[in-house]
C-alpha cells in the first residue's frame, strides 16, 4: 500500500519535472524517474496476487533495459547538441569535431 | 516486528521521494545526477522489499552501475554544469498543477483498483514445467513472452545505431592524474565481472539472475575497464567484433522464432524437450549483446575502425 | 532472532536517510560522492541482512552485484567529471566550482 | 538457539556503532580528506563484522565464502576511490584542513 502511494507521488513528480524542467539533462532525469513510478506500480501490484505474478516482473525488466537505452541516446543527442565546452579549441579536438 | 517493518518502508518511502524532488526539482545539476544514483541504490532495496529480487539484481547493476556512468559522463562533457536560477520555468501555474495532480492520482488508483488482482500468477505456475526452466521470470521473458524480449533486444540494438550514426565517439581527454590504482582495478576487478556474470547466467534458470543481470553485469565490467584505461580488447579491422555480438541476440531469437515454424510449431512456441536449451542459448546470446550494446552505449559514437591505444591517449 | 536483524536493518536505513544531510549540504561535489560511496556500503549491509531475515539467499547475489559495481561511480566520477573540470584559481576558492 | 547463533548476532551488532560513527565522521568532519578518512575506514570495518557474524550464524561454508568474496569487492572498490579521491584532490590543490 505504502508503494502504491509512492509510485503516485514518484509519477506526479517526475510528470511535472518532465514538463517544466530548465535543462534537457533534468528532462531526462525527470523521465528516470518517471519510468521507476511506473515499474514501482507494476511490481507493488504484483506482489497482491497469490502466488507472485511473474509476469509483471519480467515487462519490468525489459522496461528497465528500454529505459537504460533510451536515456543513453538522449544524453548523447544532448551532448553532441550542446555547446562545446569554454575551455580551448583542444577540447573541440578531443572531441573530434 | 510489524512495526519495524512499517517504519522501514516509509523510511525508504521518504527517501525515494526526497531523492527524486532533489533529482527533479533542486538546482545544481551535479547534484540532481548523484540523487539519482543514490535513488537507483534505494530502488534496489525496494525491489527487494516488493520479493521482486530478479529485477532488484538488474536496478543494483543497470540503474546504480551503468545508468550513474552513462549520466556521469554526459554531465563531464557538458560545457555548463550549473543553471542560472531556479531549475524550473517559472511559469508554474499551481492552479493548474495541484489539481491535475491530484486527478492523475486518483486516476491511477482508480486503474489500481480495477485491475485484475489475482494475475497471471497461477497460469504462469501452470505452465512452468513445460518453459524448461524453473525461475518463472525467466520462463516469461525467454518463452511464454519471447517476443517482447525479442523487441527489447531489438530496441537496444536501434539506439546503439542511432548512437553510432551520430558520428564517431568523442576520445577521452588526456588523463589529469596518473595512478598506479586504476589499471590494477582494472585488472582486479574485470574477472571478477566476468565471473559473476557466468555465474548469474547459470543460476537464471532455477534462480533469480539470468541473461539481463549477466549482461549488465559484464557490460558495466566492461565501461571500468575503458575507464581504466584498459586497452579495449576488440581489436580489429572494419569493428567486426562489434557488429557479430551486437547482433547476435536479436539474430539469434529471430532464428529461434523462425526456425520453430520448420519444425511444424507456432511463431515463438518451442518444443516442450528442447526449451530448456533454446532457453540457455538464448540467454547466452541475448546476455553478450545487451553487454555490448551498454558498452557501445557508454562509448557515446561509432568506435574507430583501428583501435590502437597510442593514438586513443593523444 | 530475525526480530534483531529487522531492528538492525531499520537502524542502517536511518543512517542512511541520517547521511542523506551531506548529499544536502555538499558543499562540493566531491562530499556528495563521499555520501554515495557510504550509502552503496550501507545498502550492501541491509541487502545481507535482509537475505537472512527472508531467508533468501540470493539476494546475497545482489549484494555480490552492488559490491561489485561500487567502484564503478567513483571511478567514473573521478576521470570523466573531476578530472575535466578547471582547478580552482586561488586559495581562498573552495576547490570546486562545481555544486 | 545455538552458540553460533548468538555469536554471529554480537558479531553483527559490534559492526553497527562502526556505521554510525562513519556517518558521524560523513556530517562532522571539516574537509574531503578527514571525511574519506572516516568512510574509507570504519564502513569497511562495519562491513567486515556483519560479513563475519553473518558468515558464523548460516554456518555454511559457501555462504561464508560469499559474505567474504562481497567484503573483499567493498575494501577493493573503497580503497580504489580512496587513492584516486585524495591523489585528484591534491592534485587539484584543494588544501587539507588545518595545513
Amino acid at each position: 500500500m505504502i508503494y502504491l502511494a509512492l509510485a503516485g507521488v514518484l509519477f506526479v513528480i517526475g510528470l511535472h519535472g518532465l514538463f517544466l524542467a530548465g535543462h534537457p539533462l533534468r528532462k531526462i532525469l525527470s523521465l528516470n524517474v518517471l519510468s521507476a513510478a511506473v515499474f514501482l506500480l507494476l511490481v507493488a501490484l504484483a506482489r497482491e496476487a497469490d502466488p507472485l505474478d511473474a509476469v509483471p516482473h519480467a515487462i519490468v525488466l525489459t522496461g528497465i533495459v528500454v529505459s537504460v537505452s533510451a536515456t543513453a541516446v538522449a544524453l548523447v543527442l544532448l551532448v553532441r547538441l550542446s555547446p562545446p565546452k569554454r575551455d580551448s579549441k583542444e577540447v573541440t579536438r578531443k572531441e573530434g569535431r | 516486528m510489524g512495526g519495524v517493518v512499517l517504519v522501514f518502508d516509509v523510511l525508504l518511502a521518504a527517501a525515494l521521494i526526497w531523492l527524486a524532488w532533489q533529482a527533479t526539482h533542486t538546482p545544481g545539476l551535479f547534484r540532481a545526477v548523484i540523487s539519482f544514483i543514490i535513488f537507483g541504490l534505494l530502488m534496489a532495496l525496494a525491489w527487494v522489499r516488493l520479493e521482486a529480487p530478479d529485477i532488484a539484481l538488474a536496478e543494483a547493476a543497470i540503474g546504480a552501475g551503468a545508468t550513474g556512468a552513462l549520466l556521469l559522463s554526459a554531465l563531464g562533457r557538458l560545457a555548463v554544469t550549473d543553471e542560472a536560477g531556479t531549475p524550473w520555468q517559472e511559469r508554474a501555474d499551481l492552479t493548474f498543477w495541484i489539481p491535475a495532480g491530484l486527478a492523475l492520482l486518483g486516476l491511477l488508483t482508480l486503474a489500481a483498483w480495477y485491475l485484475p488482482s489475482p494475475g497471471l500468477g497461477q497460469e504462469v505456475q501452470a505452465s512452468l514445467p513445460d518453459s524448461g526452466v524453473q525461475n518463472p521470470v525467466t520462463a516469461v521473458l525467454l518463452n511464454f513472452r519471447a517476443f517482447d524480449t525479442l523487441l527489447e533486444i531489438g530496441v537496444l540494438l536501434l539506439a546503439t545505431i542511432a548512437i553510432w550514426s551520430l558520428g564517431p565517439m568523442p576520445m577521452p581527454g588526456a588523463q589529469a592524474i596518473i595512478s598506479p590504482v586504476l589499471p590494477a582495478l582494472g585488472r582486479i576487478l574485470f574477472p571478477m565481472f566476468a565471473l559473476v556474470s557466468i555465474y548469474l547466467l547459470w543460476r537464471g534458470s532455477h534462480a533469480p539472475g539470468g541473461a539481463f543481470s549477466a549482461g549488465a553485469v559484464i557490460g558495466a565490467g566492461g565501461i571500468l575497464s575503458i575507464l581504466a584505461g584498459a586497452r579495449p580488447w576488440l581489436t580489429g579491422s572494419a569493428y567486426g567484433p562489434w557488429r557479430v555480438l551486437l547482433s547476435l541476440g536479436l539474430s539469434a531469437m529471430l532464428a529461434v522464432a523462425l526456425g520453430v515454424i520448420v519444425l511444424g510449431q507456432p511463431f515463438f512456441a518451442y518444443p516442450t524437450h528442447l526449451a530448456g536449451t533454446i532457453v540457455l542459448l538464448l540467454e547466452l546470446a541475448a546476455g553478450l549483446s545487451i553487454a555490448m550494446s551498454l558498452v557501445a552505449l557508454y562509448l557515446a559514437g561509432q568506435p574507430p575502425t583501428h583501435w590502437d591505444g597510442e593514438s586513443l591517449r593523444q | 532472532m530475525t526480530e534483531l536483524f529487522t531492528v538492525l536493518v531499520g537502524l542502517l536505513l536511518l543512517n542512511i536517510v541520517v547521511g542523506l544531510a551531506r548529499v544536502l549540504r555538499g558543499p562540493s561535489a566531491i562530499d556528495r560522492m563521499l555520501a554515495s560511496e557510504m550509502f552503496s556500503t550501507s545498502a550492501v549491509a541491509i541487502l545481507l541482512l535482509m537475505a537472512f531475515i527472508l531467508d533468501k539467499h540470493e539476494l546475497l547475489d545482489v549484494a555480490l552485484v552492488l559490491a561489485l559495481l561500487a567502484a564503478l561511480t567513483v571511478v567514473t566520477f573521478v576521470i570523466r567529471v573531476w578530472s575535466e573540470l578547471e582547478a580552482p584559481k586561488s586559495d581562498n576558492d573552495p576547490g570546486d566550482t562545481l555544486k | 538457539m545455538s552458540l553460533n547463533h548468538w555469536l554471529g548476532a554480537v558479531l553483527v551488532i559490534s559492526g553497527l556503532p562502526f556505521f554510525f560513527l562513519g556517518t558521524l565522521g560523513l556530517l562532522r568532519f571539516p574537509d574531503v580528506y578527514t571525511r574519506l578518512h572516516a568512510l574509507a575506514k570504519s564502513d569497511n570495518v562495519a562491513l567486515g563484522f556483519v560479513c563475519l557474524g553473518l558468515a558464523v550464524y548460516s554456518g555454511s561454508l559457501i555462504t561464508g565464502l560469499k559474505l567474504l568474496l562481497i567484503w573483499l569487492l567493498m575494501l577493493v572498490a573503497s580503497a580504489a576511490g580512496a587513492s584516486l579521491i585524495g591523489r585528484t584532490a591534491l592534485a587539484r590543490g584543494i588544501k587539507p584542513w588545518g595545513v
